[in-house]
């Protein structure tokens, strides 16, 4: 599955993206935060505060519960600032 | 009422008053044209410049969605969103919001829907890189999400 | 926050792009433009021109008053009215709300204020002239009332 | 004192303005618009709808009750239409 990562989630984890084969267990969107944070500091760093995370699931926001079956591109970012 | 959606994600200046024109050309029910700028502002003259962030792809996606349910919600002949990234200075134009309507109260609450919207939804971040000392990303406020939850 | 107030009275067209311009120059701290423009519709064809008719010098000083009061209540930079008069043709402008502020919230709550305000306030009078069959003096709309009624 | 009238009121009274001398017991906006409407059938069909006449004292909007003393121009109009 290809992750992308936005503004601050993106600078802490020090990548735009990568391609991850994420484990069975691993079915919604809460559940990919949680396993993310467990791949080492800087995702920790990145995803600490969950209410400051946000996901995007094929470019539509999701919330926590979302299935990610099927879903080609997850986004992970901040809250946005735009406008 | 078939309203006219224009969706911009651009990096260059746009044209406010070509805009303003287009949303109204062609039809003779509008009687009210509104348009939102949102400008750079130097912050008491701290600010060097912002840089804006996106999500290529989404960005235009969720800015479209936003744009139909304003058109969905209220009798709009047109709406266009054209929202800028990368690096705007002081004074700087980042976004505009143009509706019109026959009626004046549909196309100043569908202005204020969309950036209300737009700031809490479609995936911008602002950074900012101030003339010394650190600068960092702008924090979401809460009174946008209230902002955009007045409309629900 | 000291607010530019600028107010015309004219029988001649505006430069909406010009004047949203000019409500932003010279200042650092503005974040937000909001421009409204009202249009003569073509009623479904039916209407040849309006005619405005005006009291001079009330309207002024009214529409003054009405721009001094946003500027007391939200923190405006600036705003602008210019009320035309005289025969108006269907797409053509008629009136022209500009304001300025820090704040989106300001900028458009302000200007949806100066229209609620100046349609029951202004002394501007509408006739219709249609294409065919007797016209008359448009009728004011107690929706008009009830909009201005909410910023009490 | 001068009087100056607009839209259907100017036309149904048939002139755009006029100077006239009031009578003293005339010392309010409300009382005004009363005597006006004695002076012929034009002005009584101008101002035969009080909720739908309005009256400026010197450029500002007044109330029935507003008192008459010192005012140079006096304003007789329909509810306004602009914007």
């Amino acid at each position: 599955m290809k992750l992308v990562y936005f503004a601050s989630v993106r600078e802490r984890i020090g990548r735009p993206e990568e391609e991850l084969d994420l484990p069975a267990d691993v079915a919604t969107v809460g559940d990919l935060i949680g396993w993310l944070k467990g791949r080492g500091l800087e995702y920790e760093a990145a995803l600490s505060e969950p209410r400051a995370i946000r996901v995007a699931l094929d470019h539509v926001h999701a919330r926590p519960e979302a299935k990610l079956a099927g879903v080609r591109e997850v986004a992970v970012f901040p809250p946005m600032t735009g406008g | 009422m078939a309203a006219a959606l224009r969706i911009a994600v651009q990096a260059g200046p746009f044209d406010m008053a070509r805009e303003a024109a287009a949303a109204r050309a062609g039809r003779s029910d509008v009687g009210a044209v509104v348009t939102f700028t949102g400008v750079c502002r130097d912050e008491g003259r701290t600010l060097a410049a912002l840089e804006l962030e996106h999500y290529p792809g989404m960005a235009e996606a969720e800015l479209t969605r936003i744009a139909e349910e304003a058109a969905a919600r209220w009798s709009i002949t047109a709406a266009t969103i054209i929202h800028r990234f990368g690096r705007i200075a002081p004074g700087e134009d980042i976004v505009l919001v143009v509706t019109a309507s026959p009626h004046r109260a549909a196309a100043l609450e569908a202005a204020s829907f969309l950036m209300d919207y737009l700031k809490t939804r479609a995936p911008f971040w602002k950074k900012e890189h101030p003339h010394s000392g650190e600068g960092g990303w702008v924090a979401a406020k809460g009174s946008d999400d209230e902002a955009a939850e007045k409309w629900k």
